[in-house]
């Protein structure tokens, strides 16, 4: 087959076009024994980071190791990937490496550290495209919330116990199929009901803004990058109201 | 004015997508008709956005958004955005021009972030209704003009779709009525887009704007929609292909006041526009069915420079906005055509179009660039008047549609076409005379004046 | 079963769109793989249709019957119309078998009445979550066996998307693992395959319908949904590209059980699997970006045999029902593509759409037909066992990669491939001792069953 | 240009698969005059019409030449039209005929023929397509309705208005764009304040079943053809909503 000469009015390769230099990663700590720590949670890397931790934690307090070693690591990898250097695996990785190193020092502390408040996270009832979820869940966590993961196909019934009981800064919901997107509405009526007046962030490929901002508590979430800035401002005290005028619109 | 007399081109064989005789360069330095095809995307506001500036403009915004980040999502390295007024943004001048401002900005945007190099085109709605107000003298006229001003300040091509003679083809379109077409489309239609062209042309130079060029929506593109597709019993196939061969003349009048093109596309008469000027031209077909069917979805991508998807709804799918997903379909399309180029595969690539639907129907068969083109000359050929041009074209598409046995018709289609065919044999040769039977004919029809045609 | 061990065509200069080693016959005679590419169009209930059988039967109805009709309008000569469940219709199994009689009826009056021919594709939805279910018993599993026996008693072809390894390549995915993901489609994805083909196999039998093919949705789908166009950032190409090749392997176990094609799109492995079993397969590209983008909209035509629009919400547009509107514009494709072979082109129209794609990124390139085969090649060169030849064909299409200068790829992409070969190189070469590997791996994975695969 | 030898894998000419055999022209009267006023209604000769109408009513009185001429003429291509034998334009041209000879019966008798009741019909505020309100008002003056053409871009008020004066067994309205058809239930709320329950057709390419099934009075109307009947059922007293569940869902 006679293969184009010149493809420059075919195609654009914009991904090479707006590549961006290699990925400068800062250093975080002075102290080589957290430097460690963090460099395992920047690279993602589950598989060393117990002995980093471990070696740490022999000479470092655990709320140290925790905030100076995991936690501002993970800040990093959250710069990385906001930058638009780091991709998703990058995140997902680095967060499973954190929480490892995290249990460690939770084990040694005999309990648990002092995360931000709670976050639920769900997936619509009737509904299996969890992976937009899971990168929110991913999210959060690296941003240090604790996250209520309640998984996918979750009732709206569950979703407003869940609610009821954690009393969550912020809820959150996907849906990917224009027939589940409809649990949303229900849910947000029910909390209202419930006097719970939690910002309910909905995302996922159906769900539109309009949808979204037609019944309260709603604010439409358009990237999961946007998950830890919207749970920052719910933990500032904003309304949904207000949330949703600085995020929709 | 000087009415045409030569062909750009001296065969059809000689005619390509891609490729025009006259290039046309936009301001990010996209050349059109420079020897790649290039998608145009048009998408369309929602109900209810229309009610305040402030509405609209959002929805442009995101619609035309939209278009732009799904090129470079998926490589398309160009695209004209077309944004085609609502009433509101030609009633309100001002608004049609603030979203003119706001396009071209997200255009450059794209191309600075990017790479991605576009271009905006404002097509003002004609308000002027021509049974209801003086075509040369109502308020709506002077919307009109003063939307062109705004626009032009930003865009960089702008255009219309001229409705002069519209309340006489919509009389005679649903009559069976070829004296009726002829009179409204070429003398009334070609009349108004003298006096209209003359001033548009004007007003791109003062702004170093584009003069795009015009259609003919309201007569040639209302009657193949009616004649619409194999179960459609509302006007025959054949009168509708001979409107168009009539439209051709009308819309060539933008050229000859000096428009330089990109043509609009929405009447399907550009084929034989370019055989004649050697602009570069708009078209559309199987890609702008979100906008209506028809029979020639292939072949209209023959001799395009652009590749319209005409006109659709700014809405969600499964795949992103409506705008992105015609968006992407258009710019495959494009570079499907521009592989062919780069292969050195167009004559075989553009054969594969056309042969899709020449035979289909009437208007897949005159569209096709010999016959397009053989209309065309009937046009230059005949150039006494905007008139004769006219009949001579509908005559030449009459003839090669009952010339090619291979195109086949139903008895009523054919009857039909053979009925025209004798009317337009009787009817006088000199524009003069024609005027004279046909203000006698069609002086009652409901909201014609003549006056607004300078008769 | 065993696994394929050669080629059904001597090199990929023997593969064309339209043209199948295998073709099939369906009952109105379309021959899919004959000689002649056919538009598969898709259309999908709107929310609340789900509710009751009446509306959904209403809302099929409604769809079906626009597609069909807008056909006979523009004079399209054949269609497959394919109605993918929602999760109701298999969930309750009489409401599949309901519509698809209802379908089959409209298929067949607009046969009497004009002459067109279609044929009607269902497909069940795999409702069998992997980590809430044992996918071989349960409640779903029934459902899912009694759905393809209704469907089966009218469909012209019943398919489905499978699920298998879906709780594994979930998670592989955006761990940038390829281990885990030749683990999930590979060895779990094929043991699924094998256990639900062979039983779908002896269904379409007893009804007389045709067996199409699976097509690994949940897996190399969501990969390459999820490397997106050039702005994503959720995981590379590179790897969506070998999660592709590895889909090879999982989706030929369907044909290895009897199933003949056409094969379902959604996946785009399918030129692999044309290559490897000659039988007839559908694609979807460009006329899908209803349904979402893609980075080989042209490419994906090259050696089709039904063309397809992938899914589309049935909703209002200003020409039609998006149900018609996208059977028109998949119809002009193939309109095209059917020219080209009628006119002996077919080879430069190919080489058009393949130019179109071939660089723009990875995907477009494994799938251009010479490298498609390629890594078929590979598949059916290291049968040894469904790991050895995902994990061969992973390897080539890797090296392809590698090895072409024009395909070019930023340094992310580049080194991420470079480190899923260095470890494709360091895994087992037995797959007992992969899934040894494997399922200490994995064990703990949220929802995983060894049971479900028979592990 | 080379051209394909065999198309029928392109595309396959549906018209003239179904092409139906030449129009059988039934005879309408035994009385050959009225036979002759008939035959220019069936072929829409306008031209011919004047003097066979005049010659019929030197001997034949204006009400049977009316009724057993020109009306049943229009019948006769009603029925060449229901089977798909007649064109639009065939329609449009007859019905103009009709018209030409019921005035001039009219002038004969010093009074209008009595038609069948009123029917006000319209194209919406802001929308000048109105091709489809012109077959519209074809067919049912065809038909013998006494059609008040209210003509495009009507204002809602408008509409009212002339609700209120000619109380009409049937209101329709045309709109072909989505941003005119907002017009349509403004209408009917006003109607129904007003205590008017007309059943009101609205059609037109914007216009969807769904959207016009939502408001009262609404039913759809598919297809111009179809108003002749809707007319009938209204003349025969069926209600909106009665004649909603006949023509939609
Ligand atoms: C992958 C996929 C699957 C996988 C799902 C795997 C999984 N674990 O999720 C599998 C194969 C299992 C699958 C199954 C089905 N699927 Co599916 N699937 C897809 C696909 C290709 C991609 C979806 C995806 O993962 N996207 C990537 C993620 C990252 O995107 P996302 O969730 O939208 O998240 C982004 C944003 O929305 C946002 N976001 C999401 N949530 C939140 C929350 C917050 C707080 C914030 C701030 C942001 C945010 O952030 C992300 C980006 O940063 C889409 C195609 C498409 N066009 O969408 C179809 C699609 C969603 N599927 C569809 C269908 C029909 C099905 C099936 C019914 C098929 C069948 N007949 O069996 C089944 C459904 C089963 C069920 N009951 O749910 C249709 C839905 C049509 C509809 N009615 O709306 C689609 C659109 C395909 C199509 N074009 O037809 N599918
Ligand atoms: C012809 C046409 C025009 C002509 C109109 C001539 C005329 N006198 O009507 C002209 C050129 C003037 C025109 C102008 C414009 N148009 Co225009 N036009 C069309 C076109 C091509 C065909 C419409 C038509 O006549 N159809 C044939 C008739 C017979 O169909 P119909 O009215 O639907 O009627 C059928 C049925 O609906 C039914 N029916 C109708 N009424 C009733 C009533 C009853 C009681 C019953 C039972 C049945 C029934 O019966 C008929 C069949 O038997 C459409 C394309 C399309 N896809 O629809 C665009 C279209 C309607 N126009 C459009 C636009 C945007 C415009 C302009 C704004 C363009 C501009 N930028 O200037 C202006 C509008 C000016 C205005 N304020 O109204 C858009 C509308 C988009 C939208 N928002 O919905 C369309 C859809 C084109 C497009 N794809 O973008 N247009």
């Amino acid at each position: 087959m006679k293969h184009s000469p010149n493809s420059s009015r075919i195609f654009t390769r914009y991904d090479i076009n707006i590549e961006v230099a290699r990925p400068k990663i800062r250093d975080i700590s002075e102290d080589k024994l957290l430097q460690k720590v963090a460099d395992c949670v920047v690279k993602g890397d589950e598989e060393a980071i117990e002995s980093a931790v471990k070696e740490a934690l022999k000479t470092r307090s655990p709320l140290k190791v925790t905030n100076e070693g995991l936690i501002a690591g993970m800040k990093e990898v959250s710069r990385l990937w906001d930058e638009g250097i780091y991709f998703l695996p990058q995140v997902i990785l680095s967060s499973d490496t954190m929480i490892a190193g995290i249990d460690l020092c939770e084990d040694k502390m005999g309990k648990a550290v002092k995360k931000k408040p709670k976050v639920v996270t769900h997936t619509a009832e009737g509904d299996i495209h969890d992976i937009g979820q899971v990168i929110v869940n991913a999210l959060l966590n690296a941003a240090g919330f604790d996250v209520i993961n309640l998984g996918a196909d979750v009732p709206v019934d569950e979703v407003v116990e869940a609610c009821k009981l954690h009393n969550p800064v912020m809820l959150t919901g996907t849906a990917l199929m224009t027939t589940t997107m409809t649990a949303f509405p229900k849910i947000a009526e029910k909390l209202k009901e419930l006097g719970l007046n939690i910002p309910f962030v909905c995302g996922g490929g159906a769900v539109s803004e309009e949808y979204v901002t037609s019944f309260d508590l709603g604010i439409w979430g358009k990237e999961a990058s946007q998950a830890p800035g919207m749970a920052e401002d719910a933990l500032n005290g904003l309304s949904w109201w207000e949330m949703r005028t600085k995020w929709n619109g | 004015m000087k009415l045409s007399s030569s062909m750009a081109y001296g065969s059809s064989a000689e005619m390509m997508f891609g490729f025009a005789r006259k290039p046309v360069e936009t301001k990010q330095g996209l050349t059109i008709g420079g020897g790649y095809v290039i998608p145009e995307i048009v998408p369309h506001p929602r109900p209810g956005s229309e009610k305040t500036i402030k509405t609209l403009l959002r929805e442009f915004e995101r619609a035309n958004f939209d278009a732009l980040e799904r090129c470079v999502m998926v490589g398309h390295p160009h695209l004209v955005v077309e944004n085609e007024h609502v009433y509101q943004m030609t009633a309100n001048p001002g608004w049609g021009g603030e979203i003119a401002a706001q396009s071209v900005r997200q255009t450059l945007e794209f191309k600075d972030k990017y790479g991605l190099k576009s271009a905006y085109r404002s097509t003002i709605a004609d308000i002027r209704k021509p049974d209801m107000v003086n075509l040369r003298d109502s308020e709506p006229t002077s919307k009109v003009l003063e939307s062109f001003n705004e626009c032009a300040k930003y865009s960089d091509i702008i255009s219309i779709e001229s409705l002069g003679g519209k309340e006489i083809s919509d009389y005679s379109l649903i009559r069976n009525d070829i004296t009726g077409l002829l009179f409204a489309q070429a003398v009334l239609g070609g009349r108004d887009m003298e006096w209209l062209w003359s001033q548009i042309v004007k007003i791109a130079k003062k702004h170093d704007c584009i003069a795009g060029g015009d259609t003919d929506c309201a007569q040639a593109n209302t009657a193949m929609f009616m004649a619409g597709g194999f179960l459609s019993k509302d006007i025959p196939h054949t009168l509708a292909a001979l409107s168009r061969a009539i439209s051709a003349g009308r819309t060539l009048v933008a050229y000859e006041c000096g428009a330089t093109g990109p043509g609009k596309d929405c009447a399907y008469e550009n084929p034989v526009i370019k055989a004649i000027t050697g602009v570069p031209i708009s078209a559309e077909g199987k890609t702008s069915a979100c906008a209506h069917p028809d029979l020639c979805g292939n072949v209209m991508g023959a001799v395009c420079d652009l590749w319209s998807n005409e006109a659709v709804e700014y809405n969600n799918m499964f795949g992103g906005s409506t705008s992105a997903v015609f968006a992407e379909m258009l710019g495959y399309d494009t570079a499907a055509m521009n592989s062919a180029i780069s292969l050195g595969y167009q004559k075989e690539y553009q054969a594969c179009l056309v042969n899709s639907d020449r035979y289909r129907g009437p208007h897949g068969f005159m569209l096709c660039p010999d016959n397009a083109w053989l209309i065309g000359k009937a046009v230059v050929d005949n150039n006494e008047s905007m008139y004769t041009r006219a009949r001579a074209a509908a005559d030449k598409c009459g003839k090669l549609m009952l010339g090619d046995p291979l195109l086949r018709m139903t008895a009523f289609e054919k009857e039909s076409l053979l009925s025209y065919m004798k009317e337009m044999q009787s009817l006088p040769d000199k524009e003069e005379d024609f005027i004279d039977l046909c203000l006698s004919k069609y002086g009652k029809v409901k909201g014609f004046k003549p006056a607004s045609y300078g008769l």
